[in-house]
């Protein structure tokens, strides 16, 4: 039995990570839906992802006769890097053991590992493109990168953890606290998520007009099964930052026993908070534009400057009560 | 006390110094060489005299041979290899005015005056009845080394030497009645020495630059030609 | 604790021997590659196995030589520290030892300069150990400066480009300067402790004023050893034109030396450690890791670009020492504790990985005959095993997990996360900004190395050369493999590593770090497991898992076939290899983001035939804001002061009056 | 006692026979062989001074402060003979010089040498002032050996200068004796230094005071401190460089050795004024002076010889600053400083000739790639400035760390000077060394026949001094300390 406890955690785990290979394509959906909607078009069904995909792994794989080995690992570990960080997330349930193994800075250190062999795969082939996906890539990730970090640190000062998990029972435990520096943090982390996940204004997911892409542009040389992975790759990634911020900031309705009930609730809640943010992110790309690349560094300037007040309103305002 | 309570041979002393300070000053504004020269023998002769005063007044036997050396080194040799090196580079014409006068008068004043202020304290000692020329030999020091300063005339420059030496041998004697024997013989021969290898220089440096003027040895200098 | 003392000093004997063999390489050519450089590894391995026993053991031994002054023999002492470092010069210098051969052989044609490269390397190596063995003052600083030194004949080994020269004396200089500094820091606490012996300056009570003195003293020295901004600038010019394996031990192990150094001083001589130097030292760290990488991002001369990132990790390891040494000013002795474990690790990180990228470099160079990134491309296929190697290097000094920097790096972030346990606000925020510069900057390596790893090994060959590269031989792929495998052991299994790395604090500071291995050898936990956690291995075995998950997933019945083909590119063409993103294509972004950082002269003009011809310059802002003002100033001291040596012989008359009169007027 | 007459009156026979002996080749030989039996000799000295304290009779005396500078005297008074011979044979062959010419040098060098011994041991003040002036008037015709121009105005300028300083010394000594003379009953011991030092707490303080600062502006002129020193560049320059070695090695040592002796005096007379200090602060004041300047001076030289004296001018001025800085740690630190600093400069020098020779010009600039051309030259060249410059394990460092630190002991704020002039000085002399031993060599530059046993045996001692001070001589250095600062380290 209490070998059945031990066990438990780790097979709920597993569930919660074959659930996010299982959600994202939905989520990836749902918002080309909203997004369509917006514009007054009646857009692609909610499944036409899985059914791409699933079309990308029957076909075969054409890879540039000047492409090195890299070129054909890069996908796998791309989408295991991706899954893995992802699997750490609570999303239906908090105490993982996966939330042991990698805190939220090893979970920002497998999304970089990802983001280094994409950003090389994008170089290897040796066209223009590739080599530019990757330059924009690796800058926006690497101003990013800090504004993320200060966000999460202004919640893992007052968490006084970093591990995920632990942050979200704080939470739980301090009941609804209205903190200056979440919002703030909040702010942040948003932004850093539309950046990180390229979506508009940083990048448009959509566009393969040569001068646009970044994210497209490393990818360009892919098809087949390794495109598959890399576009399941980002599609986890864009439910990744979802789980986060929900949990995080609004952790409500996360299950923190193993019971049944609990759990189920903790799926349907969880749900809901993702489509809910799906929607907001689908109006925010309606309603704006994409930015000139170079003007992209103002808007990760905000995210770092929201990260810092938010890391001061928790030092001045906070602590000292 | 007064001067006029100082014994006779004190006074003469007195007088003899004074001249002695005189002569000095002819050597520093000098303009012709020979009669520089000539200036030179006169203080060495005056020296030799002090002495013999000192070795009388003060009975330190010893004075009257290092008077004597005095006076064969100071006013017959030099002198006469001094003459034999001007006429050898034929300079007996050789005129050549103090630049400034007034102005090199007036420092030298100074330096009288200051070497004065400076033997204050020797004065105070009671020893010898010489004491006050301390003063005087200081002096005539630092004037020679003033004439070596203002004089660009090799000659002159080494007149000016030997004349720093002549109060350094004044001032031995005024201060402390002359120094052991051994010192006096080694200075001798350093100044006899030092005015042999002049004369040698005399001639090298008229070889290289056609002229004594020391003025125009400034080959050897960091500030020109190393500009880089 | 003994046997670890006679290992070292046996590594010593075999450094100096090499030395002394090659010596005669003169006549016989092989003798430097067949004996010397051997015997320079085996002092290497010794110098490791003594590091590791002394670490193990955790206790101290002390010895005195029958050299130096009388009243003040020499005396070794090795402890904890000194082994861990100990072990960090033994392993480079191992790698170092295997790769030189092949690298030697290419060069036995001109074989006068050989004696000056074998003999040299001897006694660097030698310099080294003694630096970290030294038990006095007087023994330190003469291995100290014997390591600058003989590193600088080493620097200056292809003494034939003026460009070298100048950058040996450069660097001679700094170090002679850094030398003095250091030692009139010792003067200070040895004034106080009555001898230039360790333990009487252990024993010593600074006055709070004479300790923050010494301590400026010694900050500048190791620092400008260390090549910490505005101190640096050395740095990028000596590391890269010595040989190859040669720039390894100076980037991976000397300036650990500095390190030791540094530590041994302040942490366990100066005794009461007060907090504003942690503020100080966390300035500068946090200035030297940003603008290191800044300016390793310009570089496409791939030495140099290393030797920019050496400065960015030495600046890391600063911020792990400030974060100690504020830790320790305000009483917190556990968070003390671990942000020194936290430099050390990364220390002995960046040992390995700068290592192997130098040796890297050595290879493409050897091969290759190229330095300049914009001329390489696609070696990975031309060379396979480097290629990997260096990627491997790449992933760790990109801190990536499951590599060795990622630990080291989270170690900090672990340490800098803490400082809600300090009582002052200000540093309660001051510390988390520091932290995020240090992610800005690990964000920065990666883009960095990116660009290094996707020029130089990725895409097409862009010239001849480069394409006719061939692998090197099997001796310089052990050298970098022996690092390699470090690498991902350290990167792996932190938690055997934290362990015996705790003993070092506890030896100096009395407070290891009980918590962080207690939860077995799966679980790092620095402070508590609630707190933050982190299972390498785990994390290595569900990436596996997952990888064969995925590779199951598409092996469901679908075509496995691949074929090949011209790529797509957006339909162009088939792009020939001028086409590709160049390296200073790759850092354009960031030299516009970052500009105010450089000093960018950029031009664009036709030439008569009226070709298009682009030239870009960027240069270090130090250069322009410290040095030149100073040699400046020299040059106007200088040309004040030959005025003296006027030519005329009565000016000089003149002096001595004036002198003479000028005294005697103030004696009376 | 004979130890004392052999060493000091065997070079005094030598140079009366060199003067009479013709052929040149057997000067040189003899030339060796003298300062071979004198070097003997003064080991034999040495011995006897080991044994039973100090050796004193015939107004010599030998105590341990002047014994081991006899020792370094006649050593390098040997080695750089052992050097000179082939030196001046070349010398002659490229007709710089005629037979007569190497017979007043080879005179002439022993005569030096024995003023120079002469000076170190008598007791007698008056005979220590005859022999700097000898030393004077033995060296200003060797400056002027080679007759050009430039030699002939070097020597002038030396004659003049030296001989006004040496006048002014003279006057200092008087000065002394004048103060002597009121404490001592027999006038003929008043200038022995022995009876002074004493009764040196009773000599009148003004009276000294004043004496100081004639001997020190005196003897100062010899040592080459700022701002009396312009001679020193210019002799050593012109003068043929075996001179410029002895010179360099020996010459400003016995001057400072001089100052130091009346230094001990001055302190003792005015120990019981307000002000005690005086001597060693215009010491201080005048070597740091020295050190700045001579340092700045490195950086604007053209002539590889004329940068090394500029190098001694700031050596002496350290060990000046030491002296004044007082203190058993600065004392010993600046006698193992004279040591060591005329052993690696006198080498340095011997270095240079041969460089000198192999590019046959003394003009920095055309010196280039002598590691190339003569592997021997250039690295003993590399090694030695590497030495003088203040690098371990070499004897230089070892004195420079006593010194630095016991200035930090004693006056920590002088410790920024002596960090910034000796960085300053270590730049002038790396950048200009490096490019004559480093890179290629110019075309038709050939190795020449050079003799380095001379070099090698100078950095040999040195590397030793540095890596450890023999006992007898710490004890040696020992005692000197305590007779001069009246205290112990060991």
């Amino acid at each position: 039995m209490d070998y059945l406890l031990t066990f438990l955690p780790w097979l709920l785990a597993a569930v919660q990570a074959l659930l996010y290979l299982a959600l994202a394509p939905l989520l990836a959906g749902w918002l080309r839906r909203i997004k369509a909607r917006l514009q007054n078009r009646r857009g692609p069904s909610l499944w036409q992802p899985y059914r791409d995909l699933y079309k990308l792994f029957g076909k075969e794989a054409r890879v540039a006769t000047t492409a090195s080995p890299l070129f054909r690992a890069a996908p796998y570990i791309v989408f295991v890097a991706t899954w893995l960080a992802a699997a750490t997330v609570p999303l239906i349930a908090v105490d993982l053991p996966t939330a042991m193994v990698a805190d939220i800075i090893v979970l920002a250190g497998l999304l970089a590992l990802a983001r280094f062999f994409l950003a090389l795969a994008g170089m290897d082939i040796g066209t223009a493109f590739g080599g530019m996906g990757a330059s924009r890539e690796m800058l926006v990730s690497a101003l990013a990168e800090p504004a993320m970090l200060m966000a999460v640190f202004t919640l893992a000062m007052t968490a006084h953890s970093t591990n995920l998990a632990s942050m979200i029972d704080a939470q739980l435990a301090a009941g609804l606290v209205l903190r200056p520096s979440f919002l703030f943090a909040l702010g942040a982390l948003v932004l850093v998520a539309i950046a990180e996940t390229g979506r508009i204004p940083v990048d448009n997911p959509a566009t393969h007009l040569e001068l646009t892409m970044i994210h497209e542009a490393m990818i360009l040389e892919y098809s087949g099964r390794h495109l598959a992975l890399m576009e399941w790759a980002a599609q986890i990634k864009l439910v990744l930052y979802g789980a986060l911020i929900a949990n995080v900031f609004f952790p409500w309705g996360i299950a923190q026993s193993t019971a049944p009930t609990a759990l189920a609730t903790g799926a349907l809640v969880i749900l809901l908070k993702l489509l809910a943010l799906a929607v907001a992110l689908a109006i925010s790309e309606t309603v704006l534009a994409k930015m000139r690349f170079f003007r992209a560094p103002a808007l990760l300037n905000l995210a770092l400057l929201l990260a810092l007040l938010g890391l001061l309103g928790h030092v001045i305002l906070e602590v000292g009560s | 006390m007064t001067l006029a309570e100082l014994p006779l041979l004190q006074q003469l002393l007195l007088v003899l110094a004074a001249l002695v300070l005189f002569t000095s000053f002819v050597l520093l504004e000098q303009a012709r060489l020979v009669s520089a020269i000539h200036a030179f023998a006169w203080q060495g002769a005056l020296i030799a005299a002090i002495t013999v005063i000192v070795a009388t007044g003060g009975g330190a036997k010893h004075l009257y041979f290092s008077a004597l050396l005095t006076f064969m080194l100071k006013v017959l040799l030099i002198p006469w290899m001094l003459h034999r090196q001007v006429q050898r580079l034929d300079l007996e014409r050789h005129t050549q005015a103090l630049r400034r006068p007034a102005l090199v008068i007036m420092a030298a004043v100074a330096l009288v005056v200051f070497s004065y202020w400076l033997a204050l304290p020797m004065v105070a000692q009671e020893l010898t009845f010489t004491r006050n020329i301390v003063a005087v030999s200081l002096a005539i020091v630092l004037i020679g080394l003033l004439m070596m300063v203002f004089r660009p005339q090799a000659v002159l420059q080494v007149l000016g030497f030997m004349s720093m030496e002549n109060g350094l041998f004044l001032a031995a004697v005024s201060t402390t009645q002359g120094m052991p024997l051994l010192v006096e013989l080694g200075v001798a021969f350093d100044v006899l020495v030092a005015m042999v290898l002049f004369g040698v220089f005399f001639l090298q440096i008229r070889d290289s630059i056609e002229s004594l003027d020391v003025d125009r040895l400034n080959r050897l200098t960091e500030t020109v030609e190393n500009e880089r | 604790m003994d046997q670890a003392l006679s290992f070292a000093l046996l590594a010593v004997g075999l450094a100096l021997a090499s030395s002394l063999v090659s010596c005669f390489a003169a006549r016989f050519p092989c003798l430097l590659r067949l004996v010397a450089l051997p015997v320079f590894a085996l002092a290497g391995l010794a110098a490791l196995v003594a590091g590791v026993v002394a670490l193990w053991d955790g206790g101290t031994a002390t010895m005195t030589l029958p050299l130096g002054l009388p009243w003040l023999p020499w005396q070794l002492h090795l402890d904890a520290l000194a082994g861990f470092f100990l072990a960090i010069i033994g392993i480079v210098g191992a790698a170092a030892g295997i790769f030189a051969p092949a690298y030697v052989r290419g060069i036995e044609r001109s074989s006068e300069s050989l004696p000056m490269l074998g003999g040299f390397t001897g006694l660097f190596l030698s310099g080294m150990l003694l630096v970290v063995l030294a038990g006095d003052a007087f023994l330190f600083m003469v291995a100290w400066e014997l390591m600058s030194l003989s590193s600088y004949f080493l620097v200056a080994f292809h003494h034939e480009h003026a460009a070298n020269r100048r950058a040996a004396f450069l660097y001679l200089l700094m170090a002679h300067i850094g030398g003095l500094s250091i030692l009139l820091g010792y003067g200070v606490l040895a004034s106080f402790g009555g001898g230039f012996a360790f333990t009487a300056m252990r024993a010593a009570e600074l006055t709070p004023g004479w300790a923050s003195v010494a301590f400026a003293l010694a900050f500048v020295g190791f620092g400008m050893k260390a090549g910490l901004v505005p101190l640096h600038a050395w740095l990028p010019e000596a590391h890269p034109v010595a040989p190859s394996h040669i720039s390894a031990l100076m980037s991976g192990v000397m300036l650990k030396v500095a390190v030791y150094g540094f530590i041994r001083f302040v942490f366990d001589l100066t005794g009461e450690i007060q907090w504003q130097w942690g503020v100080a030292v966390l300035a500068i760290g946090s200035l030297s890791a940003l603008m290191g990488v800044l300016y390793a991002l310009m570089q496409h001369d791939l030495k140099r670009l290393l030797a920019y990132s050496s400065v960015e990790n030495l600046g890391i390891i600063f911020i792990g020492l400030g974060l100690s040494l504020l830790y320790l000013g305000t009483g917190h002795r556990l968070l003390g504790a671990l942000a020194l474990v936290a430099a050390l690790y990364h220390s002995l990180n960046h040992a390995l990985f700068k290592g192997l990228l130098f040796l890297g470099a050595g290879a493409i160079l050897h091969s290759a005959h190229e330095r300049d990134l914009e001329h390489m491309g696609g070696l990975l296929r031309r060379m396979p095993w480097t290629g990997l190697l260096f990627l491997i290097g790449c992933l760790s000094i990109a801190a990536l997990p499951p590599f060795n920097g990622f630990v080291s790096e989270w170690l900090t972030f672990q340490a800098s996360l803490q400082a809600w346990q300090l009582d002052s606000g200000v540093l309660r925020a001051l510390i988390p900004i520091v932290a995020a510069t240090l992610a800005l900057t690990g964000a920065l390596a990666a883009l960095c190395f990116v660009k290094v790893y996707g020029i130089a090994f990725l895409g097409q060959a862009r010239t001849r050369h480069v394409r006719r590269a061939r692998p090197v031989p099997s001796s310089m792929r052990a050298g970098q493999a022996v690092l390699a495998v470090g690498c991902v052991l350290l990167g792996v299994l932190p938690t055997a590593v934290v362990a015996l790395l705790s003993v070092i604090p506890e030896q100096i500071l009395g407070h290891g770090l009980p918590q962080a291995t207690a939860h077995g050898w799966l679980w790092l936990t620095p402070v508590a497991p609630e707190t933050g956690s982190y299972s390498a291995p785990l994390v290595v075995a569900l990436l596996a898992a997952m990888a064969v998950a995925a590779a199951w997933l598409w092996r469901r019945g679908v075509v496995r076939r691949v074929r090949r083909g011209d790529p797509w590119d957006c339909g162009f063409a088939m792009p020939s290899s001028r086409m590709q993103y160049t390296a200073t294509a790759f850092a354009q972004p960031v030299r516009r983001v970052f500009g105010l950082l450089f000093r960018i002269d950029e031009s664009v003009e036709t030439d008569n035939k009226g070709v298009l011809r682009h030239r870009l310059a960027v240069h270090d802002r130090a250069w322009t804001l410290l040095y030149l003002p100073i040699a400046r100033l020299v040059d106007a001291g200088v040309r004040r002061i030959v005025r003296l040596q006027s030519g005329n012989v009565r000016i000089y008359l003149g002096w001595t009056l004036a002198t003479l009169l000028v005294l005697l007027w103030i004696i009376s | 006692m004979t130890a004392v007459l052999l060493t000091v009156f065997a070079p005094l026979a030598g140079a009366l026979v060199l003067a009479l002996l013709r052929s040149s080749y057997w000067a040189g030989w003899l030339n060796v062989a003298v300062a071979g039996l004198s070097l003997t000799a003064s080991a034999w000295l040495a011995r006897s001074v080991a044994l039973d304290g100090e050796i004193a009779g015939l107004s010599f005396r030998v105590d341990a402060f002047n014994v081991y500078l006899v020792v370094l005297t006649a050593f390098v008074g040997l080695t750089t003979s052992i050097f000179s011979r082939p030196y001046m044979a070349h010398v002659r062959e490229t007709q710089r010089t005629g037979a007569g010419g190497l017979r007043v040098y080879h005179a002439m060098y022993q005569a030096f040498m024995f003023t120079m011994l002469l000076a170190l041991t008598t007791d007698n003040l008056g005979v220590l002032w005859v022999a700097v002036e000898g030393a004077t008037l033995s060296t200003v015709l060797l400056v002027s050996l080679y007759r050009t121009p430039e030699a002939v105005e070097a020597a002038w300028k030396y004659f003049i200068l030296c001989g006004v300083g040496i006048a002014l010394a003279l006057f200092g000594t008087v000065l002394t004796y004048f103060a002597a003379l009121h404490v001592l009953d027999d006038p003929e011991a008043g200038l022995t230094w022995s009876v002074l030092y004493g009764h040196a707490s009773d000599l009148e303080p003004a009276v000294m005071g004043i004496a100081f600062v004639f001997l020190l502006v005196g003897y100062g002129t010899k040592i080459g401190l700022v701002p009396m020193h312009q001679w020193l560049p210019d002799a050593h320059s012109e003068g043929p460089t075996p001179m410029s070695a002895v010179l360099s090695g020996l010459l400003l040592n016995v001057a400072l050795y001089a100052v130091i002796r009346f230094k001990m005096l001055t302190d003792g007379s005015l120990a019981a004024t307000t002000t005690p200090q005086l001597a060693g602060y215009m010491l201080m004041a005048f070597g740091m002076l020295s050190f700045l300047v001579a340092g700045l001076f490195l950086h604007r030289q053209r002539d590889v010889k004329r940068m090394f004296s500029y190098s001694s001018i700031e050596h002496m001025g350290l060990m000046t600053f030491a002296f004044g800085l007082g203190g058993p740690l600065a004392t010993f630190g600046a006698l193992l400083h004279m040591l060591v600093h005329s052993l690696t400069k006198s080498a340095i020098f011997v270095t240079v000739g041969h460089a000198t020779h192999i590019a046959g010009t003394q003009d920095i600039d055309h010196i280039r790639g002598l590691i190339r051309t003569q592997p021997a030259v250039g690295w003993s060249l590399l090694i030695a400035v590497a030495a003088i410059a203040g690098f371990p394990p070499f004897g230089v460092f070892t004195s420079e760390f006593l010194l630095l630190t016991a200035t930090m002991d004693a006056q920590p704020w002088f410790t920024i000077a002596l960090l910034s002039g000796l960085a300053v000085a270590f730049a002038g002399l790396f950048r200009n060394l490096q490019p004559m031993v480093f890179g290629a060599a110019p075309e038709g530059q050939g190795p020449v026949t050079a003799n380095m046993l001379p070099v090698m045996t100078h950095l040999a001692l040195v590397l030793w001094l540095g890596l450890a001070i023999p006992p007898f001589l710490a004890r040696w250095l020992d005692r000197a300390t305590e007779l001069i600062a009246g205290g112990h380290l060991l």
